[in-house]
Protein backbone atom coordinates (compact mmCIF):
# COMPACT_ATOMS: atom_id res chain seq x y z
CA UNK A 1 0.00 0.00 0.00
CA UNK A 2 1.29 3.24 -1.02
CA UNK A 3 0.45 5.85 1.85
CA UNK A 4 0.80 9.62 2.12
CA UNK A 5 -0.51 12.57 4.14
CA UNK A 6 -0.09 16.17 5.58
CA UNK A 7 -0.95 16.22 8.82
CA UNK A 8 -0.97 18.91 11.59
CA UNK A 9 -0.25 16.54 14.54
CA UNK A 10 3.53 14.80 15.25
CA UNK A 11 4.67 12.35 12.95
CA UNK A 12 5.46 8.58 14.43
CA UNK A 13 8.06 7.64 12.63
CA UNK A 14 7.63 3.96 13.89
CA UNK A 15 4.08 4.20 12.20
CA UNK A 16 5.67 5.29 8.78
CA UNK A 17 7.89 2.58 9.17
CA UNK A 18 4.91 0.05 10.07
CA UNK A 19 3.16 0.74 7.03
CA UNK A 20 5.88 -0.91 4.54
CA UNK A 21 7.32 -4.09 4.79
CA UNK A 22 6.60 -7.50 3.41
CA UNK A 23 7.68 -10.79 2.93
CA UNK A 24 9.81 -10.67 -0.36
CA UNK A 25 11.69 -7.05 1.02
CA UNK A 26 15.12 -7.50 1.78
CA UNK A 27 15.68 -3.97 2.93
CA UNK A 28 13.74 -0.91 4.63
CA UNK A 29 14.80 2.91 4.70
CA UNK A 30 13.63 5.35 6.91
CA UNK A 31 14.50 8.91 5.89
CA UNK A 32 13.47 11.41 8.56
CA UNK A 33 13.27 15.35 8.26
CA UNK A 34 14.12 16.79 11.41
CA UNK A 35 13.93 20.67 12.78
CA UNK A 36 17.63 21.37 13.75
CA UNK A 37 18.97 23.91 16.20
CA UNK A 38 20.76 26.48 13.64
CA UNK A 39 20.45 27.14 9.90
CA UNK A 40 23.72 28.91 8.10
CA UNK A 41 25.02 29.33 11.35
CA UNK A 42 22.26 31.13 13.11
CA UNK A 43 20.88 29.72 16.58
CA UNK A 44 17.30 29.08 15.44
CA UNK A 45 14.50 28.24 18.06
CA UNK A 46 12.00 26.63 15.86
CA UNK A 47 10.21 26.15 12.51
CA UNK A 48 6.62 27.18 11.65
CA UNK A 49 5.11 25.35 8.36
CA UNK A 50 3.05 26.98 6.27
CA UNK A 51 1.30 24.75 3.72
CA UNK A 52 -1.35 24.45 0.50
CA UNK A 53 -2.50 21.45 2.79
CA UNK A 54 -5.24 20.20 -0.11
CA UNK A 55 -2.63 20.45 -3.30
CA UNK A 56 0.23 18.89 -0.95
CA UNK A 57 -1.75 16.48 -0.84
CA UNK A 58 -2.53 15.57 -3.77
CA UNK A 59 1.29 16.44 -5.10
CA UNK A 60 2.26 14.33 -1.86
CA UNK A 61 0.83 11.36 -2.92
CA UNK A 62 1.87 11.90 -6.93
CA UNK A 63 5.17 11.55 -5.35
CA UNK A 64 4.83 8.65 -3.48
CA UNK A 65 3.30 6.67 -6.14
CA UNK A 66 5.99 7.77 -8.71
CA UNK A 67 8.83 6.86 -6.24
CA UNK A 68 6.83 3.16 -5.92
CA UNK A 69 7.27 3.22 -9.63
CA UNK A 70 10.77 3.31 -9.78
CA UNK A 71 11.16 1.15 -6.83
CA UNK A 72 8.65 -1.35 -8.62
CA UNK A 73 7.24 -1.81 -5.13
CA UNK A 74 4.28 -0.26 -3.41
CA UNK A 75 5.53 -0.47 -0.17
CA UNK A 76 5.79 3.48 -0.13
CA UNK A 77 5.02 5.92 2.78
CA UNK A 78 5.19 9.14 3.69
CA UNK A 79 4.04 11.81 6.19
CA UNK A 80 4.40 15.72 5.97
CA UNK A 81 3.62 17.96 9.23
CA UNK A 82 2.81 21.43 9.13
CA UNK A 83 2.41 24.66 12.18
CA UNK A 84 4.61 25.17 14.58
CA UNK A 85 7.99 22.20 14.95
CA UNK A 86 10.09 22.62 17.74
CA UNK A 87 13.80 22.06 17.14
CA UNK A 88 13.72 18.15 17.00
CA UNK A 89 11.02 17.52 16.58
CA UNK A 90 10.61 15.56 13.04
CA UNK A 91 8.75 17.23 10.01
CA UNK A 92 8.72 14.51 7.49
CA UNK A 93 9.06 10.87 7.81
CA UNK A 94 9.30 8.72 4.57
CA UNK A 95 9.61 4.95 4.47
CA UNK A 96 10.19 2.79 1.62
CA UNK A 97 10.56 -1.48 1.26
CA UNK A 98 11.88 -3.29 -1.59
CA UNK A 99 13.28 -6.74 -2.32
CA UNK A 100 17.11 -4.99 -2.44
CA UNK A 101 18.56 -2.08 -1.19
CA UNK A 102 19.55 0.43 -3.80
CA UNK A 103 15.24 1.08 -4.96
CA UNK A 104 14.87 1.17 -1.26
CA UNK A 105 17.24 4.17 -0.66
CA UNK A 106 16.51 5.62 -4.21
CA UNK A 107 13.15 5.61 -3.12
CA UNK A 108 13.26 7.55 -0.07
CA UNK A 109 15.77 9.98 -2.13
CA UNK A 110 13.56 10.62 -4.96
CA UNK A 111 10.37 11.56 -2.09
CA UNK A 112 12.43 14.27 0.06
CA UNK A 113 13.99 15.32 -3.59
CA UNK A 114 10.67 16.10 -5.32
CA UNK A 115 9.34 17.41 -1.64
CA UNK A 116 11.86 20.10 -2.12
CA UNK A 117 11.34 21.05 -5.34
CA UNK A 118 7.42 21.04 -5.64
CA UNK A 119 5.72 20.30 -2.47
CA UNK A 120 3.69 23.18 -2.07
CA UNK A 121 5.04 24.27 1.78
CA UNK A 122 6.93 27.24 3.18
CA UNK A 123 8.78 27.53 6.35
CA UNK A 124 9.55 30.15 8.64
CA UNK A 125 12.22 29.79 10.88
CA UNK A 126 12.10 31.60 14.25
CA UNK A 127 15.66 32.79 15.57
CA UNK A 128 16.85 33.08 18.98
CA UNK A 129 16.90 36.91 19.14
CA UNK A 130 13.02 36.52 18.31
CA UNK A 131 12.33 37.50 14.75
CA UNK A 132 11.70 35.57 11.85
CA UNK A 133 11.70 34.80 8.35
CA UNK A 134 10.30 32.87 5.47
CA UNK A 135 13.11 30.57 3.87
CA UNK A 136 14.37 31.23 0.53
CA UNK A 137 12.90 28.07 -1.46
CA UNK A 138 12.66 26.49 -4.89
CA UNK A 139 10.45 27.87 -7.36
CA UNK A 140 8.40 25.04 -8.53
CA UNK A 141 9.13 24.09 -12.53
CA UNK A 142 5.13 25.24 -13.70
CA UNK A 143 4.01 21.88 -15.25
CA UNK A 144 0.56 21.21 -16.43
CA UNK A 145 1.21 17.53 -16.18
CA UNK A 146 1.88 17.69 -12.61
CA UNK B 1 -15.80 35.75 -14.23
CA UNK B 2 -14.54 35.49 -10.90
CA UNK B 3 -12.25 33.29 -9.55
CA UNK B 4 -10.87 32.32 -5.75
CA UNK B 5 -7.17 33.25 -5.07
CA UNK B 6 -4.95 32.27 -2.61
CA UNK B 7 -1.87 33.33 -0.94
CA UNK B 8 0.41 31.72 1.31
CA UNK B 9 3.77 32.54 3.51
CA UNK B 10 5.32 36.09 2.25
CA UNK B 11 2.22 36.12 -0.04
CA UNK B 12 0.15 36.27 2.31
CA UNK B 13 1.98 38.77 4.41
CA UNK B 14 2.01 41.20 1.34
CA UNK B 15 -1.38 40.72 0.39
CA UNK B 16 -2.43 41.09 3.98
CA UNK B 17 -4.91 38.38 3.25
CA UNK B 18 -5.03 34.68 2.57
CA UNK B 19 -7.33 34.95 -0.27
CA UNK B 20 -9.36 36.93 -2.24
CA UNK B 21 -11.76 36.85 -5.20
CA UNK B 22 -11.38 38.57 -8.37
CA UNK B 23 -13.41 39.70 -11.07
CA UNK B 24 -11.43 38.85 -14.97
CA UNK B 25 -13.29 39.26 -18.37
CA UNK B 26 -13.64 35.94 -19.96
CA UNK B 27 -10.20 34.17 -21.56
CA UNK B 28 -7.66 35.99 -19.17
CA UNK B 29 -5.09 34.11 -17.97
CA UNK B 30 -2.83 33.31 -15.32
CA UNK B 31 -0.42 36.02 -16.03
CA UNK B 32 -3.21 38.49 -16.33
CA UNK B 33 -4.55 37.56 -13.05
CA UNK B 34 -0.85 38.48 -11.06
CA UNK B 35 -1.00 41.81 -13.29
CA UNK B 36 -4.58 42.80 -11.63
CA UNK B 37 -3.39 41.79 -8.28
CA UNK B 38 -0.09 43.64 -8.65
CA UNK B 39 -1.71 46.83 -9.96
CA UNK B 40 -4.45 46.61 -6.98
CA UNK B 41 -1.84 48.92 -4.72
CA UNK B 42 -0.52 48.73 -1.48
CA UNK B 43 1.39 45.69 -0.47
CA UNK B 44 -0.01 43.44 -3.25
CA UNK B 45 2.71 45.74 -6.03
CA UNK B 46 5.19 43.52 -4.35
CA UNK B 47 4.07 40.27 -5.39
CA UNK B 48 6.70 39.30 -7.89
CA UNK B 49 5.79 39.84 -11.31
CA UNK B 50 6.45 36.00 -12.15
CA UNK B 51 5.62 33.62 -9.54
CA UNK B 52 4.60 29.53 -9.91
CA UNK B 53 0.25 29.24 -9.83
CA UNK B 54 -1.28 26.30 -9.12
CA UNK B 55 -5.02 26.09 -11.18
CA UNK B 56 -7.46 23.80 -9.08
CA UNK B 57 -4.52 22.48 -7.49
CA UNK B 58 -2.46 21.95 -10.15
CA UNK B 59 0.95 23.78 -11.08
CA UNK B 60 0.51 25.64 -14.36
CA UNK B 61 1.57 28.34 -16.21
CA UNK B 62 1.22 31.83 -16.90
CA UNK B 63 -0.31 30.96 -20.74
CA UNK B 64 -3.01 29.22 -18.61
CA UNK B 65 -6.22 30.29 -19.08
CA UNK B 66 -8.97 30.54 -16.18
CA UNK B 67 -12.51 29.61 -16.09
CA UNK B 68 -15.43 30.99 -13.93
CA UNK B 69 -14.76 29.48 -10.21
CA UNK B 70 -11.21 28.37 -10.94
CA UNK B 71 -9.31 28.18 -7.37
CA UNK B 72 -5.94 29.95 -8.14
CA UNK B 73 -2.91 29.60 -5.68
CA UNK B 74 0.43 31.80 -6.13
CA UNK B 75 2.75 29.63 -5.40
CA UNK B 76 5.94 31.12 -3.29
CA UNK B 77 9.15 29.28 -3.66
CA UNK B 78 8.87 26.29 -1.80
CA UNK B 79 10.66 25.05 1.12
CA UNK B 80 9.18 21.68 2.36
CA UNK B 81 10.70 18.68 3.95
CA UNK C 1 28.70 8.28 19.90
CA UNK C 2 29.29 6.13 17.20
CA UNK C 3 27.94 2.73 18.31
CA UNK C 4 28.15 -0.73 16.77
CA UNK C 5 27.87 -4.55 17.88
CA UNK C 6 27.36 -7.92 16.72
CA UNK C 7 25.15 -9.28 18.44
CA UNK C 8 22.66 -12.98 18.90
CA UNK C 9 19.99 -11.34 20.10
CA UNK C 10 16.99 -10.04 18.24
CA UNK C 11 17.58 -6.24 16.86
CA UNK C 12 15.15 -2.95 18.23
CA UNK C 13 15.60 -0.82 14.94
CA UNK C 14 13.99 1.87 17.39
CA UNK C 15 17.11 1.29 19.90
CA UNK C 16 19.61 1.58 16.94
CA UNK C 17 17.37 4.89 15.72
CA UNK C 18 17.44 6.33 19.25
CA UNK C 19 21.43 6.24 19.19
CA UNK C 20 21.67 8.98 16.70
CA UNK C 21 20.17 12.25 16.65
CA UNK C 22 21.73 15.86 17.95
CA UNK C 23 19.77 19.50 18.02
CA UNK C 24 22.55 20.00 15.43
CA UNK C 25 20.63 17.32 13.04
CA UNK C 26 18.18 17.95 10.12
CA UNK C 27 17.77 14.43 8.36
CA UNK C 28 18.10 10.74 9.81
CA UNK C 29 18.45 7.71 7.95
CA UNK C 30 17.73 4.15 8.91
CA UNK C 31 18.46 1.14 6.89
CA UNK C 32 17.47 -2.23 7.81
CA UNK C 33 18.36 -5.31 6.50
CA UNK C 34 15.57 -8.15 6.15
CA UNK C 35 15.43 -11.97 5.81
CA UNK C 36 13.38 -11.99 3.11
CA UNK C 37 10.70 -15.10 1.26
CA UNK C 38 12.95 -16.17 -2.03
CA UNK C 39 16.15 -15.74 -3.14
CA UNK C 40 16.21 -15.69 -7.31
CA UNK C 41 13.43 -17.28 -7.23
CA UNK C 42 13.78 -19.89 -4.96
CA UNK C 43 11.44 -19.92 -1.62
CA UNK C 44 13.40 -19.75 1.72
CA UNK C 45 12.37 -20.42 4.42
CA UNK C 46 15.04 -18.68 6.59
CA UNK C 47 18.67 -17.58 7.07
CA UNK C 48 21.12 -18.58 9.20
CA UNK C 49 23.70 -16.07 9.74
CA UNK C 50 27.52 -17.43 11.12
CA UNK C 51 30.53 -15.13 12.11
CA UNK C 52 33.53 -14.77 13.30
CA UNK C 53 32.34 -12.45 16.12
CA UNK C 54 35.03 -11.24 17.89
CA UNK C 55 36.63 -9.68 14.12
CA UNK C 56 33.36 -8.88 13.07
CA UNK C 57 32.63 -6.58 15.96
CA UNK C 58 36.35 -4.97 15.00
CA UNK C 59 35.09 -4.47 11.13
CA UNK C 60 31.96 -3.32 12.21
CA UNK C 61 33.17 -0.69 14.64
CA UNK C 62 35.96 0.20 11.74
CA UNK C 63 33.18 0.64 9.37
CA UNK C 64 31.18 2.97 11.30
CA UNK C 65 34.01 5.12 12.17
CA UNK C 66 34.76 5.61 8.61
CA UNK C 67 31.11 6.17 7.82
CA UNK C 68 31.21 8.83 11.10
CA UNK C 69 34.24 10.46 9.42
CA UNK C 70 33.02 10.72 5.71
CA UNK C 71 29.47 12.26 7.07
CA UNK C 72 31.53 14.71 9.28
CA UNK C 73 28.77 13.54 12.28
CA UNK C 74 29.28 11.17 15.21
CA UNK C 75 26.06 10.00 15.22
CA UNK C 76 26.44 6.63 13.63
CA UNK C 77 24.70 3.43 14.94
CA UNK C 78 25.14 -0.09 13.36
CA UNK C 79 23.62 -3.69 14.95
CA UNK C 80 24.91 -7.01 12.98
CA UNK C 81 22.87 -10.52 13.58
CA UNK C 82 24.25 -13.99 13.78
CA UNK C 83 22.36 -16.99 14.36
CA UNK C 84 18.90 -18.24 12.83
CA UNK C 85 16.65 -15.74 11.65
CA UNK C 86 13.20 -16.29 10.50
CA UNK C 87 11.64 -14.28 7.23
CA UNK C 88 11.33 -10.61 7.95
CA UNK C 89 13.70 -10.43 10.51
CA UNK C 90 15.90 -8.08 11.20
CA UNK C 91 19.59 -8.79 10.38
CA UNK C 92 21.13 -5.59 10.21
CA UNK C 93 20.33 -2.15 11.45
CA UNK C 94 22.21 1.37 10.27
CA UNK C 95 21.06 4.62 11.37
CA UNK C 96 22.53 8.04 11.39
CA UNK C 97 22.18 11.76 11.44
CA UNK C 98 23.64 14.41 10.49
CA UNK C 99 22.55 18.51 9.64
CA UNK C 100 21.89 17.54 6.05
CA UNK C 101 20.02 14.94 4.32
CA UNK C 102 23.16 14.05 1.53
CA UNK C 103 25.20 12.94 4.04
CA UNK C 104 22.97 10.94 6.53
CA UNK C 105 22.07 8.53 2.68
CA UNK C 106 25.63 8.62 2.40
CA UNK C 107 26.87 7.33 5.27
CA UNK C 108 24.16 5.03 5.67
CA UNK C 109 24.44 3.27 2.68
CA UNK C 110 28.23 3.17 2.96
CA UNK C 111 28.18 0.83 6.12
CA UNK C 112 26.02 -1.04 4.34
CA UNK C 113 28.34 -1.51 0.90
CA UNK C 114 31.01 -2.23 3.29
CA UNK C 115 29.72 -4.90 5.48
CA UNK C 116 28.65 -6.71 2.55
CA UNK C 117 32.58 -6.33 1.26
CA UNK C 118 34.36 -7.21 4.20
CA UNK C 119 32.29 -8.23 7.31
CA UNK C 120 33.51 -11.95 7.92
CA UNK C 121 29.78 -12.96 8.45
CA UNK C 122 28.09 -16.06 5.86
CA UNK C 123 24.72 -17.05 6.01
CA UNK C 124 22.98 -19.89 4.82
CA UNK C 125 19.84 -19.89 3.45
CA UNK C 126 16.92 -22.73 4.26
CA UNK C 127 14.72 -23.46 1.04
CA UNK C 128 11.16 -24.63 1.80
CA UNK C 129 12.00 -27.81 0.20
CA UNK C 130 14.62 -28.13 3.58
CA UNK C 131 18.01 -28.06 1.91
CA UNK C 132 20.30 -25.30 2.73
CA UNK C 133 23.15 -23.66 1.41
CA UNK C 134 25.71 -21.41 1.80
CA UNK C 135 25.48 -18.22 -0.28
CA UNK C 136 28.28 -17.33 -2.89
CA UNK C 137 29.94 -13.99 -1.37
CA UNK C 138 32.34 -11.59 -1.26
CA UNK C 139 35.91 -11.90 -2.14
CA UNK C 140 37.04 -9.73 1.07
CA UNK C 141 40.09 -7.15 -0.73
CA UNK C 142 43.24 -8.47 1.40
CA UNK C 143 44.34 -4.85 3.47
CA UNK C 144 46.88 -5.10 5.71
CA UNK C 145 45.55 -1.80 6.81
CA UNK C 146 42.59 -3.04 7.88
CA UNK D 1 55.82 -22.81 16.39
CA UNK D 2 52.30 -23.43 16.62
CA UNK D 3 49.18 -20.99 15.51
CA UNK D 4 45.55 -21.46 15.71
CA UNK D 5 43.33 -21.89 12.86
CA UNK D 6 39.96 -20.71 12.81
CA UNK D 7 37.45 -22.11 9.93
CA UNK D 8 33.63 -20.34 9.37
CA UNK D 9 30.75 -21.90 7.07
CA UNK D 10 32.05 -24.24 4.17
CA UNK D 11 35.27 -24.41 5.05
CA UNK D 12 34.09 -25.64 8.51
CA UNK D 13 32.01 -28.42 7.23
CA UNK D 14 35.06 -29.36 4.68
CA UNK D 15 37.41 -29.92 7.32
CA UNK D 16 34.80 -31.12 9.59
CA UNK D 17 36.09 -28.43 12.85
CA UNK D 18 35.69 -24.50 13.70
CA UNK D 19 39.14 -24.76 14.63
CA UNK D 20 42.56 -26.13 14.73
CA UNK D 21 46.23 -25.97 15.86
CA UNK D 22 49.05 -26.05 13.18
CA UNK D 23 52.84 -26.57 13.56
CA UNK D 24 54.82 -24.47 11.45
CA UNK D 25 58.20 -23.28 10.45
CA UNK D 26 59.18 -19.95 12.14
CA UNK D 27 59.20 -17.49 9.15
CA UNK D 28 55.96 -19.16 7.89
CA UNK D 29 53.32 -17.14 5.60
CA UNK D 30 50.02 -17.60 5.41
CA UNK D 31 50.11 -18.98 1.93
CA UNK D 32 52.55 -21.83 3.52
CA UNK D 33 49.93 -22.44 6.29
CA UNK D 34 47.02 -22.86 3.70
CA UNK D 35 49.24 -25.58 1.23
CA UNK D 36 49.77 -27.14 4.83
CA UNK D 37 46.14 -27.21 5.92
CA UNK D 38 45.44 -28.48 2.31
CA UNK D 39 47.88 -31.55 2.37
CA UNK D 40 46.23 -32.90 5.57
CA UNK D 41 43.85 -35.05 2.98
CA UNK D 42 40.37 -35.94 3.09
CA UNK D 43 37.44 -32.50 3.04
CA UNK D 44 41.05 -30.27 3.98
CA UNK D 45 42.41 -30.88 0.40
CA UNK D 46 38.97 -28.80 -1.30
CA UNK D 47 39.93 -25.91 0.83
CA UNK D 48 40.46 -22.85 -1.68
CA UNK D 49 44.19 -22.93 -2.75
CA UNK D 50 43.83 -19.22 -2.57
CA UNK D 51 41.60 -17.84 0.53
CA UNK D 52 41.51 -14.00 2.14
CA UNK D 53 42.77 -14.89 5.54
CA UNK D 54 43.02 -12.78 9.02
CA UNK D 55 45.74 -12.67 11.18
CA UNK D 56 44.62 -12.11 14.87
CA UNK D 57 41.53 -10.25 13.31
CA UNK D 58 42.67 -8.43 10.46
CA UNK D 59 42.73 -8.90 7.08
CA UNK D 60 46.27 -10.22 6.03
CA UNK D 61 47.79 -11.25 2.70
CA UNK D 62 49.03 -14.79 1.59
CA UNK D 63 53.09 -13.40 1.91
CA UNK D 64 52.11 -12.56 5.60
CA UNK D 65 54.57 -13.95 8.02
CA UNK D 66 53.04 -15.82 11.04
CA UNK D 67 54.70 -15.80 14.88
CA UNK D 68 53.85 -18.05 17.40
CA UNK D 69 50.11 -17.67 19.17
CA UNK D 70 48.97 -16.29 16.12
CA UNK D 71 44.98 -16.69 15.53
CA UNK D 72 44.35 -17.02 12.02
CA UNK D 73 41.60 -17.52 10.20
CA UNK D 74 40.48 -18.59 6.61
CA UNK D 75 37.90 -15.82 4.91
CA UNK D 76 35.29 -17.39 2.69
CA UNK D 77 33.68 -14.84 0.30
CA UNK D 78 32.00 -12.99 2.73
CA UNK D 79 27.89 -12.52 2.82
CA UNK D 80 26.60 -10.12 5.32
CA UNK D 81 24.12 -7.58 5.59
Amino acid sequence: MIWSDVLLEPIDPAAVLDRVGDPRDGAVVLFLGIVRNANEGRPVSGMEYDGYIEMAREQLAAIAGEAAERAGSDRVAVAHRLGALDIGEVSVAIAASTPHRAEAFDAARHVIEEIKKRLPVWKREHYLDREAAWLDGRLPAAAASR
Amino acid sequence: MEVTVLLFAAHRELAGSGSTVVSLPEGATAGALLETLRGRGGGWTQLPARSAVAVNRRYATADTVLREGDEVALIPPVAGG
